[in-house]
């Protein structure tokens, strides 16, 4: 498989957007929350759940799709948002409540809707997988060539809707891609207790569709599987599982003891990481032998810039006012 | 509009689907057994043979599945009606209902639109017992997001449906099997009615005044709205003139016709096939309080399920439901005690 | 796999209750709905949901099966609660409505709660599944080497509850037999048109547990994987799932028009009807070869005398008082 | 009983749960991360370092799986609490609480127990968006079957506790998060009371004064009781005397005490966290009008969230959401006007 530089800078870049705005997520969250921590308090209250460490499935998976394809992603939603294309502004006015957010303060950071890039999330385990089965359904019937691509974690796995989604996808043939990322943890529960085989895409077999591991959290491992299930998909050949092998850098929120792991396993996880990785290997698969970092730095440098300008774009926003909460439970 | 032709209120459901499908061909029905059975309670009866498997779709028993894709489909611009069978079932599939839904607008910001008619069939009364004889509106009315229509007789059902499937909100519509007028359950002596062949929508929000009188104001929904009729004509040999407001549907409510009926009998009993308590006719009492205290003569009655399973066995069953008989006792108690 | 003769017998005395009794009701279910059939009419009114065809599952599993085993069966309960040994008269009564049944009339034909013999049901499609977990796991707590058995359909293979219950079931590796009926149909809903995969017996690699499909309407097959299941059970290796391809002969309930199957279908099956195969083999391989019907016949007289002392029993009984319906919300 | 010791609302639950599996040995609790974690609002903390594994299970993302299994379970004898993480989600597993674990008690005529105790987590208050902040105890309390139990005081937190753990019905126990006393969630000031070392059991069904007054009676559960009983020091600022009632079980419901004090007081406002529209605050309005109304100075007050999600940023949950000083001016409201 070979991929031409641009879109191989455009996916480095996006993982870049992505880690920074996960870390910048965790600055601006713990902001009023010290020295006691307290989860209604500062600029972004409530529940946190960040991806840094994960962005492989998100790119190598989303660098496939159109703008008309459909992507459903989970309460640890922002690097798929990221990836898909959500926009940026709006999405972080929305993580910090502002009128001008995507669902105008309403929903929050589990919460992000934008019919413009078809990408919509949820803060119920699993729930998103029908949903996308939907979705590849509508496509399907007005012989579209879109895909839908439902991304979950392991934990996902054990319930009951990856059954019934994964058995109507497979049954009605649909243009949907699963994808489980696996970061080992549920919360505090490791996958061994929790699902009692190694791997999620063995279960495949229970639908009589392609199941893939993809046992190492490198973007271009999840580009090349992605590609071939996006490839079957728009062809008309049905639904593929895939799962990828991830890491949860954060805790499951911010301000997760994680007494459930050991307290090493982060650093050492990051010796290996992901994005400084693939961006070695764009280093020295550069054409440009006398500046070989420079186009990377570029990206670095888009990257951080549309992180600020977002958070900047959130931060100078507007609050709704409180009575805009009676509107929007219908559409006129 | 010509109303001549009497149709079952089954018939009259199928055809405003029909005529929708025809009209918009984003309309389509999936459920089980909606296909080549017709559903099990004909809601959907001759629609396969009209369409075909692709706007009739059968799905496997995975209500979390296909009603998930529904919101999936309305999401994506189709407008689906998906039917669960019973409403008894929505335990296994209710996050998708309630809190996707019901609530992927509001997240939104109304940004995104859900036009999805959730249609399901409720009541008791043939001795099915309770996991599938129960009417449960009061559960969804308790949860913003979903409209609740209610429909008592064969021009409702189809008007409503048509306002259903056109609106682009989220709508669950609920009808009764002992009103649909099944040659199999003969529950209701006469349940045809006349519908008009042509197209209509009846607005939600609007009660239904079915019958006018002074004395006493009996609210209702579904089959209480007959067994309330047939109680009206009963008390009137009594000399008692009850006026019968259907309500039509739940979300949302019409106070205002509530509040004028209130103000002209002064007395209220509330009839409802669902449970007793934090449900339909508490809220309607609490309203009724709220919009006509002072013209109250006396507290507001309650007839419903008294907090119970629906038991199987038919003296129990009969013992708990809401009947004719027990509508008059209600309104003689509430007129002279 | 030798089986004494006196096991046999039994197991065919038990098939023949089982038909004869859902022949039985299917009369007495018709009482008062001629000639315009009226579902709440008749001494038994409501849905009803018989298994004639279906013995050779339930017996076949059942025989091997101790008092303190647990079973949960479905909406078509009837063959399951027989040869688990419920007490016929007072399930009988319950069907019928009365004060003498196993729920004073307050459950009816798809609620048949017999602690006595650990046996419970649901009109839920799939809901049994995960309950009888839970009684696996209640015996794997006590250190008892009692087993759970859930029956179900091929239709609720497809229910989210059955992948949570198998994944708890072998996560925990817990005494339980799971057992689906193929009846090739989900009230009109063939297999093919539910389930992508021909038989659900494969969905065990999904769980890591032993998968087996008899596909073969026998009840001595069945009872042979069902020993080797139960044996895998009491024995702590965990659970099994098995699938069993049978059929139906009447309609799903009673009063089903049947419009989604041939005509002549059941009339084919029944050539092959697994009683009448039992039979032949019991009389094939009878020890008494001057009259090898003898023991056979006895116990269909036994078979015969059982149902008709039940439905006797359930006629005779009284209604329950109207005011009972007020009772047993809770225990005090 | 020696109260002298303050504990949390967390700390008296798990003390409660503790005192009980060393009294009995089928008691043990199951549900997602209740283990090593100690429960995401620390209801089960210290008892997985305490009991073990075995006692004290972890379980995956399955919740219609060990649900159904802690049915499973009490129904072979075990008495299980079950956890439920936050009660939104009861969605994906509603069949196995309301068609099974509340119905086959009744459905076996009172053959069968069903010591089961699901403990969930309810409200809102700290920004977590309509899928994490609900209280839904009118939902539950509609559907017969259960006990709806929802403490408001460490005190009454373990006496609730432990009536529920040795109940042989299925119990529903929900606390408040805001109310757990937890570091990370500083909603109440001050959420420590006092709690006696040994087990203590409250009987279901006895409201609690929580304070005595003349002008009006607030009724509440839950933090609606904290939140009415700061307005009513304010009130008292403003010479108004105001009774506040925790209802603490809404199965089975204390009718007595609240005619008691309407009769009293004869002005009520109804304080509720859950959604307004069919559900508490309209059971008890209609309630209070069925036992007293000839003793209402004026209709039942309703202050509860109106009909919507509840939102994610924090001026719209802030609106939305009940507050002491919301109460305060819903009772002046009561009282002149
Ligand atoms: C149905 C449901 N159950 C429980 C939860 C609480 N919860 C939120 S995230 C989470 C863990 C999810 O694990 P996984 O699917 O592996 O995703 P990850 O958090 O690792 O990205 C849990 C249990 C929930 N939101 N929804
Ligand atoms: C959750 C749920 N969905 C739908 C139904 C309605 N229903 C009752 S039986 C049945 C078909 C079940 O098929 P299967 O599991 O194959 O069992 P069979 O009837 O063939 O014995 C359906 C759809 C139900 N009872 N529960
Ligand atoms: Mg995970
Ligand atoms: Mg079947």
């Amino acid at each position: 498989m070979s991929i031409p530089r641009p879109k191989l800078l455009e996916m480095y870049r996006d993982m870049v957007t992505i880690r920074l705005y996960e870390e910048t997520m965790a600055e601006a969250y713990l902001e009023g929350k010290q020295p006691v921590f307290n989860i209604a308090a500062g600029p972004v209250p409530g529940e946190m759940h960040l991806a840094a460490g994960q962005e492989p499935v998100a790119v190598g998976v989303c660098a496939h799709l159109r703008n008309d394809d459909a992507v459903v992603g989970t309460h640890r939603p922002h690097h798929f948002a990221i990836a898909k294309g959500v926009d940026l502004r709006k999405m972080t006015a929305e993580i910090f409540g502002k009128v001008t957010g995507l669902g105008r303060g309403k929903g929050g950071h589990m919460h992000l809707f934008d019919p413009d890039v078809h990408f919509s999330c949820s803060g119920i385990v699993g729930a998103g997988i029908p949903q996308a089965v939907g979705a590849a359904l509508a496509f399907k019937k007005r012989n579209e060539d879109h895909v839908a691509v439902a991304f979950f974690g392991e934990g996902a796995a054990n319930q009951g809707a990856f059954h019934e989604g994964l058995n109507l996808a497979a049954l009605w043939r649909l243009p949907v891609i699963f994808v489980v990322e696996d970061n080992s943890y549920a919360i505090s529960v490791p996958k061994s207790a929790s699902t009692p085989i190694a791997t999620n895409a063995d279960r495949a077999a229970a639908y009589g569709i392609p199941g893939v591991y993809v046992d190492d959290n490198d973007v271009l491992a999840v580009y090349e599987t992605a590609g071939e299930a996006v490839a079957r998909a728009r062809g008309g050949e049905g639904p593929t599982l895939i799962e990828v092998k991830t890491h949860r850098y954060f805790g499951h929120f911010q301000g997760d003891p994680e007494v459930y792991r050991p307290k090493d396993e982060v650093a050492q996880l990051k010796a290996n990481d992901p994005i400084k990785r693939f961006r070695e290997y764009l280093v020295q698969s550069s054409p440009d032998s006398t500046n070989p970092e420079a186009d990377i730095v570029q990206m670095e440098t888009e990257a951080r810039q549309r992180v600020e300008d977002a958070f900047a774009f959130a931060r100078e926003s507007d609050y709704p006012a409180p009575e805009e909460a009676l509107l929007h439970v219908f559409v006129d | 509009m010509n109303t001549s032709r009497k149709l079952t209120m089954a018939r009259a459901i199928s055809e405003a689907i029909a005529q929708e499908i025809e009209r918009d061909d984003r309309v389509f029905v999936m459920g089980e057994d909606v296909g080549i059975y017709g559903g099990i309670f004909s809601a959907t009866a001759g629609l396969y043979e009209k369409f075909g498997p692709e706007q009739v779709m059968d799905t496997p028993i995975s209500e979390t599945g296909f009603i998930g894709a529904a919101l999936g489909l309305a999401m994506e611009g189709m407008r689906p009606i998906v039917e669960l069978m019973f409403v008894d079932f929505f335990g296994v599939c209710m996050d998708q209902i309630y809190n996707h839904i019901a609530k992927n607008i509001y997240f939104s910001g109304g940004n995104v639109r859900v036009p999805l008619v959730l249609m399901t069939a409720t009541g008791g009364g043939y001795n099915d017992a309770g996991q599938h004889s129960q009417c449960l509106w009061g559960t969804f009315a308790h949860l913003p997001g979903l409209k609740v229509v209610i429909p008592s007789t064969p021009f409702d059902a189809k008007g409503l449906m048509i306002s259903a499937i056109r609106d682009d909100n989220p709508v669950i519509y609920m009808f009764h099997k002992g009103l649909m007028g099944l040659g199999w359950m003969t529950l209701i002596k006469d349940t045809t009615g006349p519908v008009p062949e042509e197209p209509y929508t009846i607005p939600f929000g609007r009660a239904d005044i079915k019958r006018e009188g002074n004395d006493v104001t009996i609210i209702s929904v579904s089959m209480g709205v007959y067994q309330s009729l047939e109680a009206a004509k009963e008390l009137e040999r009594a000399g008692i003139s009850a006026e019968v407001i259907d309500l039509r549907t739940l979300v949302p409510l019409d106070r205002e016709t509530i509040a004028e009926s209130v103000k002209k009998t002064r007395r209220v009993l509330v009839v409802d096939e669902d449970y007793l308590s934090y449900g339909m006719t508490g809220e309607i009492a609490a309203t009724v309080m709220e919009l006509a205290f002072d013209y109250l003569d006396a507290p507001v009655k309650r007839l419903a399920v008294p907090d119970v399973p629906i038991p199987y066995s038919r003296p129990l069953e009969q013992f708990v439901l809401p009947s004719a008989p027990k509508i008059v006792e209600a309104v003689k108690e509430l007129l002279y005690s």
